[in-house]
């Protein structure tokens, strides 16, 4: 069966190149960064250059540049550790109601840990208000943390309006940048935010590694400490393969993202137009404003989206509803909620994140079978 | 010094051995056995008899005139299916039912409607979601909550002929 | 030039064969374990029986395991997660003055955060002395904390006492058996300890990987939320290739434990016979208890370590002083210290770390190169 | 909605070739490279000309009769050193020294005892440990502190023979 695997915001297979800068670190260059020998200086070198590459990449110092083992470590970093450097400064923060659960569910932690937080709202489309971030700003706030672009929807946040805000009031500011790094281009880091997170494995790198960008100065606490690694703030012995290879993958992803993003973007409109021409009562969650190129959240109305993905999954096509580390779960989106759909909309919202292997011919085959598939789900539905 | 447990230089193997032997085999593996498939996690490995009711529902459709009918939803997931049955001399000789759910509930309902169908009342008023899951040959742990939709559509639909029914007795 | 690599128990190679079993998951399996789809499923599957072989290993039920990226993580995990969870009951932890830094430094910062933490002294062995354990329990104590082995002399602590006393008073007991796992046997988890912390790059594993035991029933809180990875107690996509890795890694190390142990025994007392033999004035530090096999600590009197490694080094011997994450401190191992060694005899300790590849060969070529090493560099020593 | 910045589909490269020409080289290149090498942390990357002074340090030695002696000691990691010096007409004839220390410190000694031999007693207080650092070619970040001791034990061996030659003329 081919297989069609349009679950990139998910996970993306590893570049074939990536893994080739990685293997050298698995065999000969084994060591530990920190040992005092050849095989850890080759260790510390590779690692110091893949903390360049990404500094460079991102316009940063890098120095300013953390490896962590996933972005859901970076955003609890960001987070715990800014509360932990300031917390005799203040407790409020202020985020979104459609963050990623890395986000939101460390958010709701704090607030158990005494911290107030503001939820934003966002509008129909997803997107959270510039004045709403105003308003919400209090003496005692420490932090706004704005997601850039949504891995469910793939909507892009008026980050820099935020931003700019966020200076105005010397508030210290990080965004979850997982999936807009390398699929479009962002501004130098040190221009946009105090924190920004990364993750490898969304974009044809390994798993087991992520980055927080820290602007110089910015007073954070470590989460995990120990040795003297990373600068003081991130203790353990470094995943050197796996850095080297988040490295590789990010200059990938910012070299080939100019056209990268113009094909995907094509081939989702593409996508998108066939299904609005196949199949009726459809709604494309997002699709008003900016998106990553590779992303379309689509409601079909009156069925239920895990039986669409059973059926695509049978016939050897991957995608997802909602972000993969929700699945399971039975509730609807909180994101999708957060926008307005009703309970049915946000039920039968199916994910398609495109990728590198993506093509028109996998485009035209889903769009096909999708058509059958809910009016199938559509002639058994008891709310059609 | 009491470190009789770490005999250095002793076979690892000894220890997981005695460890097998005594209690790990008796006190965990069945454990663990379940412990596995419950964390098999938000993934869900369907069977091929699922698979088969999601993929090809028995008893789908409507029945205009039925003798009981339920409409029941699930809060946790806001899914929902309709159940009609037609009974005559107190047995089911139609079953139909429509879902708006998971293919964990399409497949139970599918499931649930072919073990009722030709059942006297009385003896559909027993089923019960386990005698659905074990139909099945077994649902992932996670997706048990919606095999009770089908079921309680079943037992809904039939308190809906039997409510009709009294009220035509009376 | 042959390289002699003596520095295991800082990362070990990776063994060819557990690079094989993670390969795989590179590339056609690279899917996201949670995903809905062939490719999470397989990602899935492969988690849950490394976590069942982990399990196994161990003596433990599959969902006491939670992977983390390092031991560094599964101690921070360990000791910041119980005292989270148990915090309106106590914030008194017991632990000995020669732990690891990633246990070190996280009680200093609970400290700061108002926990109060008794560091036991050792003996001049190294050893905890479980009488001072059970003298230092208070009302409010929540957790011992005490490594199995240690990392820089390789002496093994009275640990099945330790456990006795903590269980005898319904008190926590975490233990980092990093050095320990797979070198030496060891009890079942569940009849020694509530919290075991393991690391894979000890063990010829990938780096990147680790886990923490967590008896059923154990009061812990997640450091990582998200996602509901990993039983909800750590979250963040899982490094699937690492954790497949370090479950290959271990079974390995398992089987091949009672023969390895024997070898390395015996060239580990080979390597201190030809030193005491033609070194005068070394003693070996932690020498007269049991210590894991593969591990010797010795100081060398008027000599400084860093000077002795980096003629190794020009060599082609990798050894180490003390652990790998304190390299570069100027100050003397607080391990030795605490041993009772002068300031001069830690100074001048170099660790060397046995493994699989370490041959009888290797062990006379060292202890020759020491001698001339040791001896030019008493020659120009201002203390000899 | 000032989303300037953020051109969908626009190259990437325009973008970070934009910060290239402005900001990033101006303002980030030197940091940075400095910045890389104060963190290429605890493993040290040591030139060849400090390899050498290491393997093969000059002026080892003790000077029986010396005009000039000095014990000094780094109180942070405990390495310590002894230096004697010979002084003839003002001039320091001999120097030697003995070291009880890592790498950086026998190596920064071997150079500051190269730099001060045959120097005048007032040029050789004149040497500073950049002098010896550079003239060694630089030393990692972190050695830095080693380097103080040779020349600290220098300027107190020229105080203790100036000490005890201001004895003698008195
Ligand atoms: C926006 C966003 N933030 C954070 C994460 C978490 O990334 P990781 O899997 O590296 O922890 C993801 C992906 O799951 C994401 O899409
Ligand atoms: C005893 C001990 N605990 C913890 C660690 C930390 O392990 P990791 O490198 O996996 O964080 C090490 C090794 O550095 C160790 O030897
Ligand atoms: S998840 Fe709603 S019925 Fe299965
Ligand atoms: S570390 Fe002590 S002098 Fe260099």
């Amino acid at each position: 069966m081919p297989m069609i695997y349009l679950d990139h915001n998910a996970t993306t297979p590893l570049d074939p190149r990536v893994l080739k800068t990685m293997l050298p670190f698995f065999k000969k260059s084994f060591g530990n960064p920190s040992s005092y020998h050849r095989h850890g200086r080759e260790a510390r070198e590779a690692l110091e250059k893949a903390r360049h590459t990404v500094a460079h990449l991102l316009g940063a110092m890098p120095r300013e540049i953390v490896f962590t083992s996933s972005a859901t470590e970076a955003n609890n970093l960001a987070l715990r550790g800014v509360v932990r450097a300031l917390r005799n400064k203040g407790r409020h923060i202020i985020t979104s109601s459609i963050e990623h659960h890395a986000v939101l569910k460390t958010c709701r932690a704090l607030e158990q840990d005494g911290c107030q937080i503001t939820f934003l709202p966002v509008d129909g489309c997803g997107r959270v208000d510039p004045n709403t971030v105003s308003r919400a700003i209090r003496r005692d706030t420490i932090l706004i943390t704005i997601m850039y672009a949504h891995n469910e929807t793939g909507v892009i946040q008026p980050i820099s309006d935020i931003s700019r805000i966020a200076r105005s009031h010397n508030i210290i500011f990080h965004t979850d940048a997982v999936q807009a790094f390398g699929k479009i281009p962002i501004p130098p880091a040190r221009e946009l935010c105090d924190l920004m997170s990364l993750s490898s494995h969304k974009i044809y790198g390994p798993k087991g590694a992520g980055a927080l960008y820290i602007k110089r100065g910015t007073p954070i606490s470590p989460l995990l400490t120990g040795g003297h690694h990373e600068h003081g703030l991130r203790a353990g012995t470094e995943n050197v393969p796996a850095i080297v290879g988040f490295a590789a993958a990010a200059e990938h992803a910012v070299k080939d993202c100019g056209k990268e993003a113009v094909r995907l973007a094509a081939l989702r409109n593409r996508l998108e137009a066939l299904l609005i021409d196949s199949v009726p009562d459809i709604s494309i969650n997002g699709k008003g404003v900016e998106r990553i190129p590779n992303t379309t959240n689509v409601s079909f109305l009156s069925v239920e989206s895990e039986s669409v993905l059973l059926h695509l999954d049978l016939l050897g096509i991957c995608a997802s509803a909602g972000s993969a580390c929700t699945t399971g779960d039975p509730e609807p989106s909180h994101v999708l909620l957060a926008m307005g759909c009703t309970p049915q909309q946000a039920q039968g919202a199916v994910r398609f994140s495109l990728g590198k292997s993506t093509t028109a011919r996998d485009i035209d085959t889903v769009a096909a079978v999708l058509t059958d598939i809910v009016k199938k789900l559509r002639s058994i539905s008891s709310v059609a | 010094m009491g470190e009789k447990n770490i005999v250095l230089c002793a076979s690892q193997t000894d220890v997981i051995m005695k460890t097998d032997n005594h209690d790990w085999k008796k006190a965990y593996a069945p454990a663990a056995q379940h412990e596995l498939e419950e964390h098999q996690g938000p993934v869900l490995f369907y069977n091929e008899i699922v698979i088969d009711h999601f993929t090809n529902p028995r008893n789908v459709g409507e029945i205009p005139d039925a003798d009981g009918y339920a409409l029941v939803g699930d809060p946790s997931c806001g899914d929902q299916m309709k159940l009609w049955i037609k009974v005559e001399n107190g047995i089911i000789t139609d079953i139909k039912f429509k879902s708006f759910g998971c293919p964990g509930a399409i497949a139970t309902s599918s499931m649930a409607t072919t073990l009722a169908l030709a059942k006297p009342i009385a003896a559909a008023k027993q089923l019960t979601d386990d005698d659905v899951i074990s139909a099945l040959g077994g649902i992932p742990e996670n997706k048990r909550h919606c095999s009770l939709m089908g079921i309680a559509a079943l037992h809904a639909a039939i308190r809906d002929y039997e409510t009709k029914h009294a009220c035509f007795a009376a």
